[in-house]
């Protein structure tokens, strides 16, 4: 553990489009932001074998993944010029259609922010150790799988 | 020590945890729970000690935490 | 003028946080949608020699910039698999720390929307004829350059 | 014909647009326009006939617009 103060990034259930726009206007006061990227995962009804996903049960390695999330954090701020950064994962149950995803990277000039908030992204799916579980409508489930 | 399991692993070994004593390294452990858990043999999954990935046999020692992960599926 | 129907992108004055939670909630019916790509441009209170910006009053060639929107929006449906595609440009005056573009690109899969986001936002800099006056809290005004 | 002006060419012209009638082509109404507006002869900016961007002189016909625009600056 490094000493410097570890974030939570997970939350309980779905993330409120509310919560965002509450993010986006906290913003308004730092005044050499000029550019926000914002990258929502939303859950899929896809159609499986046998039926189609109603929601994603979420469950993580906590400690694992809040020291992971640290260090991606870390390492994007020594390499891109950014302003800010958050991060929210859902765990327990989202249904298909809600938000289990919102990563918000802002910085100074649009390059910078855009090119962070896709490394992010693609960070937070295979390094942090969560998983999907998808339940259909039959209630059988799928582990998730991510590409 | 304590052995945690995580994703579709806790299917197989129907708990999240269990504590395990007195063994050696990481490919003892392997070894010893895919005996116990044979659908364990042909999963796939990473290993973690005390929250960091190991990719080659690793030495155990006692209160040490070891995590059985399938490839990770967040987002 | 193609006879498909020009969508309006211009709101007057700044975007508010509000309408983006609203945009987001809106597509939680649309349940093949994985991915939300945003991004938001911000006003920057610049330092400029004389004074600080307060905001840019941004001006456009309505009937070219959104004919002009029109095609590449059309481009980027045919080049990716997106599933919707929302543009807001202030026009007027939007002081500084509050949000003059809102872009909004979603798919099923987030490679889509990441890149068509990222490809939009430069399309709607360089390509679309919108010009930003900056003005100065001694209330000189710059014209913004866009790199 | 309506002759339109944007961004920082409005503070040349004074206005934001003319009528002008009996130009053949783009090249020929730069040539006026600089005559008329001299800081236009070192002002950068496009030329779009009926809202289509124009590289090449162009042969203009009446009830065309032709708007003078310089570097986009939007987002």
């Amino acid at each position: 553990m490094k000493t410097k103060s570890i974030k939570n990034i997970f939350v309980e259930g779905a993330i409120a489009p509310q919560k965002i726009a509450n993010s986006i206007a906290q913003h308004a006061t730092q005044k050499n932001i000029g550019a926000h990227s914002i990258f929502l995962g939303q859950v899929r009804a896809d159609e499986k074998e046998g039926g189609r996903v109603q929601a994603i049960e979420y469950t993580t390695y906590k400690e694992m993944a809040l020291q992971q999330m640290h260090d991606i954090r870390e390492e994007l701020f020594k390499k891109y010029e950014l302003t800010c950064m958050h991060v929210y994962h859902s765990l327990g149950v989202v249904p298909a259609g809600k938000i289990s995803l919102f990563v918000f990277v802002s910085s100074t000039h649009r390059k910078a922010s855009i090119a962070a908030c896709e490394e992010l992204v693609e960070a937070i799916k295979f390094q942090l150790p969560i998983w999907g579980k998808e339940i259909l409508n039959n209630q059988n489930t799928v582990w998730k799988e991510n590409h | 020590m304590e052995i945690l399991f995580f994703g579709n692993l806790i299917d197989i070994t129907r708990q999240p945890k269990e504590l395990i004593e007195g063994v050696a390294d990481t490919a003892t452990l392997k070894q010893l729970l895919e005996k116990k858990y044979q659908p364990l043999q042909t999963a796939k999954y990473f290993i973690a000690v005390n929250g960091k990935m190991v990719q080659e046999n690793t030495i155990l020692n006692q209160g040490d935490t070891v995590a059985l992960m399938p490839p990770f599926s967040g987002g």
